[in-house]
């Protein structure tokens, strides 16, 4: 906690800042005070947290649990096949290089305001850290570890399951680890482009209606939901690689 | 002619060839080369870098493929030979996601035809000071402790013989000669065949029956060493007049190479 | 045979049992009729399902019908003419719900635009539909201008918000029974020319859209629907406060706020311009073709398209 | 070259795949051919070049150069004071896991709609991962040759320049290529705001006028600016990393 | 009493007091020692790993400050010490992104007061058998150049007194020997005092003059042992009688430690 100390006094001076500022200035659908969006998330608390969180949730896990299934299955048959790898791995870096969330408007013509047009969204932002951190987790399985393993006559089987896997672990965190904060992003973006409800969906809706600080609330739940996800993240990798502890 | 050949062979390289392919073409290692290896010897395999000796270990474990001639394991020629001998490999090479008796039960799990019981293993344990620290991950060892694992490990895998590459180049001087002479003790009680890879060689004269020296590449023989040294041995044997003229002679032989 | 039949049958009944309609904007007076039609039962009558639902951007109303993703949209006969003529979107009209257009050009008060002319040179903010670059094009050439010279920002629904910050010095795209009373019931004065004044046709504001594939394949639930439709609107003109109730009760507090002053108030502006001696709906040839030209005289398109396939009179 | 083959062919058969589909579909608004793209790129390629291409250019370099002045100094400032460092640091992490570009509709009620309110969502989203990496970079300097400079009485000063510098260079291009492609995502998620010209602009206003080929054009121009940056910093980074050529 | 107190003093400790601090408190290092070592000497300090060795350097070279007594470097008691001594640590430490010849000239671009010209620097250069590898980057070069990389920078730090921290721990045991005789050549060209860290027993012996043996910590004085053997030498010497009795001792009492 104690770490953390200057950081506090860092967010507090800022939200003090804002919050004289969001007074001077008095126009809160510009600059609401942040004082005022907390009013404003306990005033709209059933609305946010019984309507549109779930949606969004649902966004989150669907695109999230789709990309993981996809991205793992991916890096496994790369990291299976040379001809895959090789086939594969370069499309996907360079794809990384290209904006292909640009074409998100068109998604929604092909699956309308369905969850799938923001489904899609998240499936694109997320899919990428996931397949690559696991790929280059199992590429980094020592070249050296291997051939222990082949000298002590493990199976191909057994060479994935007890090294390969276990190798990739820390790297496939990571991924996660990036991954899951962009996946709240792509669901976000994914309800402006096409949304009867949902968290990022409200908060453009409060826009049309000069309500600023309407537009800051659900940005807050989905901040929390952000900080918890990846929290979780967090502990579920100190718990699978408790070896790492020092 | 003397004791050793009524011995039975633990190893034998006959007319083996071997070379390694690149973009230039082919790099020949060995050539039409025979060698021999007595069980429960102990034989340590010296020469300059780049000279072959991790290769030969290679050739024995099979993750390279000779080109010609045959090796026999203990009198058979083994097709399959992974899973036969017992590697430990320059670095110690211990998983970090696995505990001390994890690491060392490595091959139990993977060997099918591997008959070692988790009892042996807990008497090996304490055998090699590892009592107490079975839930320990290797970042939590000393270096010293991390290569008693590693050779724990390569003597679990069964075999009666243990190819040792380099494994203690890594440790510091004194760490060093205490980890010789217990790796000797544990020889001793084993009763299994050793091939050691060194540069070192007051660690080669120390610890070894015989020295095969490297002295070209390809190589067809090896040159061939007897220490002239009685066991149990102690560092300042080496310090006995024969065996010093013997170190100053290779040392003399290898200085033109550095 | 027989088996065949039924299977057909129950599949014609799931189909047909939704209608999807997109709204032109989030819901207004200018909906009543709609919202009426669904609390008195009209839908369920006609044996059909209705789903309403809001834009998330102003142009989906129409690309979500012609893509099929809803059954119908509200969107503006222009721009139904446009898409047919240069992309040969195959899209018609069903209906006609807004007879003369609401939209208008605002401006703040204190920041006087007297005539079209005086646009030159300024930010004319409009929600990215087409037909609003069309009007504001018309308007400043009528009135001796340089369209060239305006400055055209796509601001997406945000047209009253960039109005009141000044992002923009005027907007196209807002209702004068809409948009203009809740911006002035917000406090904030604002003023506005109307497009008609300056050489733009009284072309059909709102029109109800389908693609010609859904048409044809779900012609009866889209006729079944506007019978409903039309059970509702009169309905609404006998009873308007009535009517209004029932957009009021139905309104989403938080997402759609309404006020039921300026609702009442729009509702009056809005019926004369709804009603027609052909019946609620009903579309002449003529308003197309008059509306089909201003765009061809103004570039909008380049040909004219087949005016009998861009709409579709319902009985 | 020859490594590329199969990624080669694999995006053939993509390609091929795709105009079949389109082919097939036959409703280019929703799915245009690729042969169609080419024409309409090649068809607009004035106005796309001249007109849109420079504004979305001047977003991108204004932008990203803000995010590198700012993240520099930023990261430089945490390097030299502690106390900065413990302020900053786990704000700057947190930062990344909440959806701050979900804000990014009421920046244009801060910014207008001049180019500000896109530069601001670039800066966003590029300037993370230049100041993390160009910070990391920094404490990667090791320890021990740090205590040698100071053993050979090196000012503050020369240990900056002499080894700090040079420290964070390598980790400081990684974040710059992250950086890169994001800014041309950020770009384009920008226009969709609120924009009256621009590449992400002009391929939203080609979706309202039902134009297929007309929405990707823009986006395979955009792709190419991504690959074409990228390739660039690629370059600069092997010109400046000359030492770690093989 | 005997020639060596003539000689002016390189370096001296006196009454030294250091302690490090941690969460635990005070660790006690240094307890009012005392030591010297003469201009132009070669002294090896040897002790078990974490018995201070390095300390002794962090505090002559100024990264540690004392807690009491005073330092004398070529009998002055300098203040601000960082700069006046060449320091080369148990790592090579070269800098990846500078050539061999930046590397080493370091010294000359940090140092003002360094009066040291390039042309000097090519000299040395040839000398340490680097010439034609100026401009090749450390990752180009083996281990043992490396090192001469490393100790030519401490030599172009302009002073007398040189620090070496184990700097031979990380070569194999061929390359390492050869460094030491490339060392001992270096050392009486240049007329430099060098204080030498290792943990190898023979290489104490082989190199210096005087050995310093760290028997406990904190340590007040350090046991010092004169190396029996004439200049200059060759590795056989080692095998002398009394050297090698004098390394059994030694040995002997390490044991124990480790
Ligand atoms: N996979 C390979 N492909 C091509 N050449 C190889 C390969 N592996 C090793 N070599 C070459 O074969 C030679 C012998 O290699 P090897 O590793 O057996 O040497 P070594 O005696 O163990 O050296 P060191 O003491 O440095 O470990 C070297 O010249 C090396 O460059
Ligand atoms: N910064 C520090 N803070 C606290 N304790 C330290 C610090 N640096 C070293 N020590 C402790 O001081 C003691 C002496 O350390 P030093 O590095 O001088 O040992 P050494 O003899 O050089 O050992 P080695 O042979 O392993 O290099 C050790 O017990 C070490 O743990
Ligand atoms: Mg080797
Ligand atoms: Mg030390």
């Amino acid at each position: 906690m104690k770490n953390y100390l200057y950081s506090i006094i860092l967010i507090t001076i800022f939200l003090f800042i804002w919050e004289a500022g969001a007074r001077f200035v008095d126009t809160s659908f510009i600059l609401p005070a942040p004082a005022e969006i907390a009013m404003k998330i306990w005033e709209l608390k059933a609305e946010l947290l019984l309507h549109h969180l779930p949606i969004t949730l649902a966004v989150i896990a669907i695109g999230l649990g789709i990309s993981l299934v996809l991205g793992i299955i991916l890096a496994t048959s790369m990291n299976i096949s040379k001809t895959l790898e090789q086939a594969i791995y370069p499309v996907l870096i360079t794809s990384q290089t290209i904006p292909i969330i640009a074409l998100a408007p068109i998604f929604v013509l092909w699956f309308g305001y369905s969850i799938w047009s923001k489904v899609i969204v998240t499936i694109i932002i997320t899919f990428f850290p996931i397949t690559v951190s696991t790929f280059d987790g199992f590429r980094s399985a020592s070249k050296e570890l291997k051939e222990l393993f082949q000298t002590l006559g493990a199976s191909k089987r057994q060479l994935f399951f007890k090294l390969e896997v276990p190798s990739a672990l820390p790297s496939f965190f990571s991924g996660l680890k990036v991954a899951v904060p962009m996946s709240v992003i792509g669901s976000a973006i994914g309800e402006w482009l096409g949304a009867q409800a949902g968290l990022g969906y409200f908060s453009r809706r409060m826009m049309t209606q000069f309500n600023g600080a309407g537009v800051f609330a659900p940005i807050v739940v989905l901040s929390l939901i952000g900080i918890l996800l990846f929290t979780s993240v967090v502990l579920l990798e100190k718990f699978i690689l408790k070896w790492r502890r020092s | 002619m003397n004791g050793e050949q009524n011995k039975k062979l633990a190893l034998q390289f006959k007319n083996v060839d071997f070379h390694y392919r690149n973009a230039a073409g082919e790099i020949p290692i060995l050539k039409n080369m025979n060698l021999s290896v007595a069980d429960g010897g102990f034989v340590s395999i010296i020469g300059a870098s780049g000279s072959g000796k991790s290769t030969i270990f290679r050739l024995i474990v099979g993750l390279e493929e000779r080109t010609g001639g045959s090796i026999y394991l203990n009198e058979k020629q083994v097709a399959d030979r992974p899973g036969k001998v017992g590697y430990m490999p320059q670095q110690d090479l211990l998983m970090p996601w696995r505990t001390v008796l994890q690491n060392a039960a490595l091959p139990l799990e993977l060997q099918k035809e591997n008959h070692l019981d988790r009892g042996t293993v807990q008497n090996l344990l304490e055998a090699f000071g590892l009592k107490g620290y079975e839930d320990k991950y290797p970042h939590e060892l000393s270096g010293g402790m991390r290569q008693r694992v590693s050779f724990l490990r390569a003597t679990l895998s069964g075999s009666n013989v243990l190819l040792l590459d380099e494994p203690f180049s890594a440790l510091d001087a004194m760490t060093k000669l205490f980890m010789q002479e217990w790796l000797l003790e544990q020889w001793e009680q084993q009763q299994s065949t050793i091939l050691f890879i060194t540069h070192d060689i007051s660690e080669a004269l120390f610890l070894s029956d015989r020295i095969f020296v490297i002295t070209e590449t390809p190589f067809t023989t090896l040159k061939e060493i007897e220490v002239p040294l009685e066991r149990p041995r102690r560092q300042h044997d080496l310090d006995k007049k024969e065996v010093a003229e013997l170190k100053n002679n290779l040392l003399e032989q290898f200085r033109m190479r550095v | 045979g027989n088996e065949e039949a039924i299977t057909e049958d129950n599949k014609n009944a799931n189909e047909t049992n939704t209608v999807s309609i997109m709204l032109d904007w989030y819901p207004n007076a200018v909906h009543s009729y709609l919202y009426v039609a669904e609390e008195k039962g009209y839908f369920e009558e006609e044996g059909i399902d209705v789903d309403i639902q809001f834009p998330a951007n102003p142009t989906d109303p129409l690309t979500l019908a012609a893509s099929g993703n809803v059954t119908m949209g509200l969107y503006y006969q222009p721009d139904v003419i446009a898409a047919r003529a240069n992309e040969d979107i195959p899209v018609k009209s069903v209906a006609a719900i807004v007879r003369e257009p609401l939209n208008r050009i605002v401006y703040r008060s204190d920041d006087p635009i007297n005539s079209p002319k005086e646009l030159e040179g300024k930010r004319v903010g409009y929600p990215g539909i087409p037909v609003n670059e069309a009007i504001v094009k018309t308007m400043v050439e009528y009135d001796g201008g340089d369209y060239e010279k305006v400055d055209m920002i796509n601001v997406e629904f945000e047209l009253g918000s960039s109005l009141i910050s000044e992002q923009v010095d005027a907007v196209s795209g807002m209702y004068v029974n809409h948009e203009v009373p809740v911006l002035r019931s917000e406090g904030y004065t604002v003023d506005f020319i109307n497009p008609v004044d300056y050489g733009v046709p009284d072309f059909y504001e709102i029109v109800a859209v389908t693609s010609d594939e859904t048409w044809e394949k779900e012609q009866e639930n889209i006729e079944a629907f506007w019978r409903a439709a039309r059970k509702g609107y009169d309905f609404m003109i006998e009873n308007e406060e009535e009517a209004l109730e029932f957009l009021l009760d139905y309104q989403d507090e938080v997402n759609f706020p309404l006020e039921k002053e300026i609702e009442a108030e729009s509702l009056s502006i809005l019926l004369p311009k709804m009603k027609s001696e052909q019946g609620f709906g009903s579309q002449e040839k003529a308003s197309w073709e008059e509306t089909a030209d201003w765009l061809k005289e103004n570039g909008v398109i380049e040909e004219i398209p087949n005016i009998e396939d861009i709409f579709v009179n319902i009985e």
